[in-house]
């Protein structure tokens, strides 16, 4: 898999097909790689795909790395599943020239979250980790255990129904069959049946731990605005207390700004150095939309964003009658 | 931010949201009309029930509203053509949302009145108001309240 | 040398929760933090290093400066019971060290008592911090990198290795004379004892992995100030502030008013120069509007400006910001590529 | 122990409104504590943070001169959220001053010399500090030259005393625009051009430049030209804060704080850090 991807690489740049290639390499720590950005045909070595890929790597097309796309060169980007959406979405957002853009697809059976290792090994540190098909091997001082996938996937894989980019130019492998593409959410569903005091207090509990880094914003590919809500000083909008409302309302606010935009990639959730289960407000915005709207983000490039579209007699039993 | 109510003689402050061309007519005729409703709302006036940006809804819970109702005008009737049907989405998310993380859905509602509707303005603004009432002072997302 | 055997580990931290506001590590992975216990049990005496640096605790994320009503303004400084930080890294102490030197004292005006940070010193001046020596530095640790060492001695007050069965505790400072001197009833540790520390000294330093000169990158750095390298180091870098906030030394802050004219309250907040919006003027003019720059003034503050006017290096290699960033941007890796580029000009 | 973030209170006094477009205006702000007024030892150079509570803080160079006693002059351009407030002002009206802060002009070091002062628009108020103080102490200093450009007549502050001190003959006031103007019998030009066609001499004289960031950029290179050496080059710079105190980190440049190491920088020192000009 990984040769084959290099050698497609190898011969995009041969044919003068790129400027530039931005993938995934090894990376400093056990079970986990990094962005890299390749140049030239030599440097395709350092090119990797696995689970630990987790990065979305289209936030690279947009915010402050937006002169990539500006200077007009050719950039191949190798995508899973989510990270192919997010390119849909910034092309139906006129974010990318499609043209300019080679969409290299790898198959993803999903991506692991390094905290969810953590919390198996007990906060033990892994100095090493081995994949064995649906497990790893995972060694540190004075330990060695197995892990079995399924027990450190990242949440945003575990119901994933599109493993495959929607968009593509080559596709390394063959794509993965789903045997349905209609999403479920079990996980909403659960959270709410819980009463309303219950609900609130296991928010305010998550939340309170947010240290306001903006990583979750930061790594997001559907938050590209060049002058973030929260930035803004004159008004402020946004509180900048850790006072549980003020994170709350900023959370709450960044889920209605990519409300029908978010491709549920997890980048948040996996970036949230304060382990906040981040995803689970996307996913409750991402299953009223599609049950009301039949909409989902990032499949079509001719489909406008469910938030920027309407019908005139849709279902509108949340109005007082 | 508001100070500790106490229960009893506490009075529902309400934020209603209207759009100029219908709602804030029909609260008009309501008044002219001299139909009785609850003064506890304040009116925001806004060019179209599409300029409310989920946002004012939050911060006016933060800083004290124990409610907020946004009125524009009824579907096809909009002053700028599709402006409250792009609203229509924004609340269809919004609603279930705030009920999702534990805010009492009462206090956050949604309604179509038009410039000739004095009577269901008035309607509207007592249901709203009552149900808030049955709820009580907002304390979750409220500033400077320990919830 | 005193020496507290761990059956005696309880009763100690009771009388010492009795005496002190008593901080220690808490929790587990990413959610690890100095946090107030009362007894052992609510301690995590395993854990190799906190999420969460002692910062927390001495400058808070956020901290009431005053609060006003109408003419009337009250100070947010609140006169602290003293506090005892048990399991602080030489690493976290260092930093705190460090943090001293900015918030506690003033370089520029040391006589003038108006430059120190009165809400820093109300903490710091009044707490006991006990080093406790680092058994199996993580792989993200580079302490040595720049001067330290996971058994140093050289800041806190109290210094305590963890042996089998015991722990050995020594004073580093008067502070930390005056604490050894309330104890009572402990016994003194044994040529053994010590033997053993020299033995655990070695395992640790053994853990430690090749270093690069802190000292030799600072010189250099200024040479590749405009080098296009910075491109490069900042390309995968996201602009978030996990890095600084989690970081022991960070200690940028904004200062921020809330509620109305005549009630409300002024208050601080961590502030990160990762973030455009932190040297924007109000003009709109940005004298660090591109990432890159942001990413080397980060660099360059840790790793050189800091160290011009403290002689010292700001970074004390814990290794948090490795493990926490979304995008695996090394730090290690930035520094080694980065004294490459300066060493070739 | 003094607490430096909370703010004394003090009275607006008097409010001038300096150009037609009202975005420049001039502040006297009055001691309340008799304390605070003992306590407030400040040299031309140094600035404060004025705070609206409930608002925030900005820092503005004070204009007024030690050796005019009991009142603090700001003048202050509406740009963002705290000047307009503070554009909103009455006199009568309650402000919080931080200050003095940061260093100042060596006034020292310019005793028995020359001194040659270049400004440019609203930056002009710590160099009316120093002109002020510099005048109140003539017999101390040697010729003292002052170039004060602004883009039209309107948008030159302190009118009045441009005025008085065009007539003094003990000092040397040249004013400049940008473009000819009908009745403006002084000099046009930008402030580099002028600098240069007046040629101060750099015998035994120190220059002191404040200004927009492009009047400076392009007044430095002319008066390295009329032989100044950097040391004797003088400037302020402006960088965005909040604490003042070289704590929060804000105004951080190389290894200096404008606040606290600055604002009053030579050129030598600016030479020696990264991204100060």
């Amino acid at each position: 898999m990984i040769k084959a991807l290099r050698e497609e690489v190898r011969r995009l740049f041969e044919e003068k097909k790129v400027d530039l290639v931005i993938g995934w390499g090894k990376g400093s720590l056990p079970m986990t790689a990094t962005p890299v950005f390749i140049h030239k045909a030599e440097d395709v070595e350092q090119l990797i795909w696995d689970e630990t890929c987790s990065n979305n790597l289209a936030v690279y097309l947009t915010k402050d790395k937006r002169q990539l796309v500006q200077t007009n060169q050719k950039i191949g980007i190798v995508v899973k599943g989510c990270d192919g959406r997010s390119l849909v979405l910034y092309a139906v957002e006129n974010q990318i020239k499609r043209e300019n853009l080679v969409i290299i697809g790898v198959p993803c059976n999903g991506v692991i979250d390094k905290k969810k290792v953590l919390k198996q090994t007990e906060g033990k540190e892994v100095l090493s980790a081995r994949f064995e098909k649906e497990r790893m091997v995972v060694e540190g001082r004075g330990f060695k255990t197995e892990i079995t996938k399924s027990d450190m996937l990242s949440r945003s894989c575990i119901h994933c129904n599109h493993p495959n980019a929607p968009v593509y130019d080559i596709f390394i492998g063959e794509p993965i069959n789903t045997d349905s593409d209609v999403a479920v959410y079990p996980d909403v569903e659960a959270f709410e049946k819980l009463d309303c005091e219950t609900r609130w207090k296991d928010m305010v509990e998550s939340y309170s731990q947010c240290i306001r880094c903006y990583a979750c914003r930061n790594v997001c590919p559907s938050c590209y605005c060049t002058e973030c809500f929260v930035d803004q000083n004159d008004p402020q909008w946004i509180g900048k207390s850790p006072e549980i409302t003020d994170t709350l309302i900023f959370h709450l606010n960044r889920n209605l700004h990519v409300a029908g935009r978010c491709v549920e990639c997890g980048a948040c959730e996996r970036a949230c150095p304060a382990d906040i289960d981040l995803l689970r407000l996307n996913r409750k915005i991402s299953k009223e939309i599609l049950e009301r709207f039949n909409f989902t983000a990032g499949l079509d490039i001719d489909e406008k964003p469910a938030l920027a579209s309407f019908c005139e007699n849709e279902k509108q039993d949340f109005i007082m009658g | 931010m508001q100070e500790t109510k106490n229960k009893k003689d506490w009075q529902p402050k309400i934020l209603a949201i209207l759009c100029n061309w219908c709602s804030y007519a029909g609260a008009d005729l309501a008044g002219v009309s001299r139909i009785q409703y609850p003064p506890n709302i304040r009116v925001l006036r806004v060019p179209c029930s599409g300029r409310v940006d989920p946002m004012f809804i939050l911060k006016s819970l933060q800083n004290g509203f124990d409610g907020v109702l946004v009125s524009g005008c009824h579907p096809g009737d909009c002053h700028y053509l599709s402006g409250n049907y792009n609203a229509r989405r924004k609340f269809a998310v919004l609603k279930p949302l705030l009920e999702y993380i534990g805010i009492e859905p009462e206090r956050v509602q949604f309604s179509w009145v038009s410039a000739g509707e004095g009577e269901r303005f008035a309607e509207v603004v007592t249901k709203v108001t009552n149900e808030i009432r049955k709820v009580g002072p907002a304390k979750r997302l409220v500033k400077g309240v320990d919830s | 040398m005193i020496k507290i055997e761990k059956s005696e580990f309880g009763t100690f931290i009771r009388d010492l929760s009795a005496e002190y506001k008593l901080f220690a590590p808490v929790g587990e992975g990413r959610q690890s933090a100095f946090r107030e216990v009362s007894s052992a049990d609510q301690m995590n005496t395993s854990i190799q290093m906190t999420q969460n640096s002692p910062k927390t605790v001495f400058l808070p994320q956020t901290e009431v400066l005053f609060e006003f009503n109408g003419d009337d303004i009250q100070s947010g400084e609140k006169a602290a019971k003293p506090m005892f930080f048990w399991g602080v890294r030489s690493c976290d102490a260092r930093g705190m060290n460090l943090l001293d030197k900015v918030m506690g004292q003033s370089k520029q005006r040391p006589d003038d008592p108006a430059f120190q940070d009165p809400y820093w010193k109300a903490r710091f001046d009044n707490a006991v911090i006990l080093t406790l020596a680092c058994h199996e530095p993580a792989s993200t640790c580079f302490c040595h990198w720049t001067g330290g060492n996971p058994f140093s001695k050289e800041a806190g007050d109290l210094w305590a290795v963890e042996t089998e069965t015991a722990y050995l505790i020594e004073p580093l400072s008067e502070k930390g004379k005056d604490f050894v001197k309330t104890l009572s009833g402990y016994h003194t540790a044994s040529d053994k004892d010590k033997q053993e520390i020299k033995t655990l000294k070695k395992q640790a330093e053994s853990c430690l992995r090749p270093a690069v000169d802190a000292k030799i990158l600072k010189e250099k750095l200024p040479k590749i100030w405009d080098d296009p390298l910075w491109d490069e180091v900042s390309a995968k870098c996201v602009n978030c502030s996990a890095c600084a906030f989690i970081c022991p030394t960070c200690y940028c802050f904004d200062i921020q008013d809330e509620g109305k004219k005549d009630k409300g309250k002024r208050f601080r907040t961590w502030d990160c120069c990762m973030f455009p919006i932190f040297t924007k003027e109000a003009s709109g003019h940005n004298p660090r509007s591109l990432a890159r720059e942001r990413v080397r003034q980060r660099v360059m503050h840790k790793f050189n400006y800091f160290w011009e006017t403290y002689g010292e290096s700001l970074c004390t290699g814990c290794g948090r910001c490795i493990r926490v960033c979304p995008v695996n941007l090394d730090i290690r890796d930035v520094a080694k590529q980065l004294l490459e580029a300066a060493s070739a000009v | 122990m003094k607490n430096t973030y909370i703010p004394i209170p003090m009275k607006v006094d008097k409010i001038v409104t300096e150009d037609p477009a009202k975005t420049l205006r001039t502040y006297d702000l009055a001691f309340v504590k008799d304390a605070d007024l003992e306590q407030f030892q400040y040299l031309p150079g140094q600035f404060c943070e004025m705070s609206l509570l409930g608002m925030g803080e900005s820092p503005f160079g004070i204009a007024s001169s030690p050796t005019e006693e009991g009142f603090l002059r700001f003048t202050v351009n509406r740009t963002g959220l705290v000047t307009n407030e503070i554009h909103n002002l009455r006199e009568g009206d309650m402000v919080g001053i931080r200050g003095p802060l940061g260093n100042w002009y060596p006034v020292e070091d310019f005793k028995g010399e020359n001194v040659v002062i270049v400004g440019g628009g609203f930056a002009f108020t710590t160099l009316r500090s120093l002109l002020v103080y510099l005048l109140a102490h003539r017999e101390d200093y040697g010729e003292i030259i002052c170039i004060y450009g602004a883009r039209n007549p309107d948008l030159f502050i302190y009118k009045d005393e441009l005025g008085t001190w065009l007539k003094r003959t003990d000092m040397k006031l040249h004013l400049t625009i940008d473009n000819e103007a009908d009745g403006w019998e002084h000099h046009t030009g930008f402030v580099p051009a002028v600098t240069e066609q007046i040629a101060p001499s750099a015998e035994k004289a120190w220059v002191v430049v404040c200004g927009p960031p492009v009047m400076i950029k392009y007044t430095l290179p002319v008066l390295e030209k009329l032989k100044f050496p950097d040391a004797r080059i003088i400037t302020s710079l402006e960088r965005r804060m909040k604490c003042g105190i070289g704590k929060c980190g804000r105004c951080n440049i190389g290894s200096q704080y404008v606040c606290i190491d600055g604002p009053v920088f030579s050129l030598a020192q600016l030479k020696t850090i990264p991204d100060a000009l």
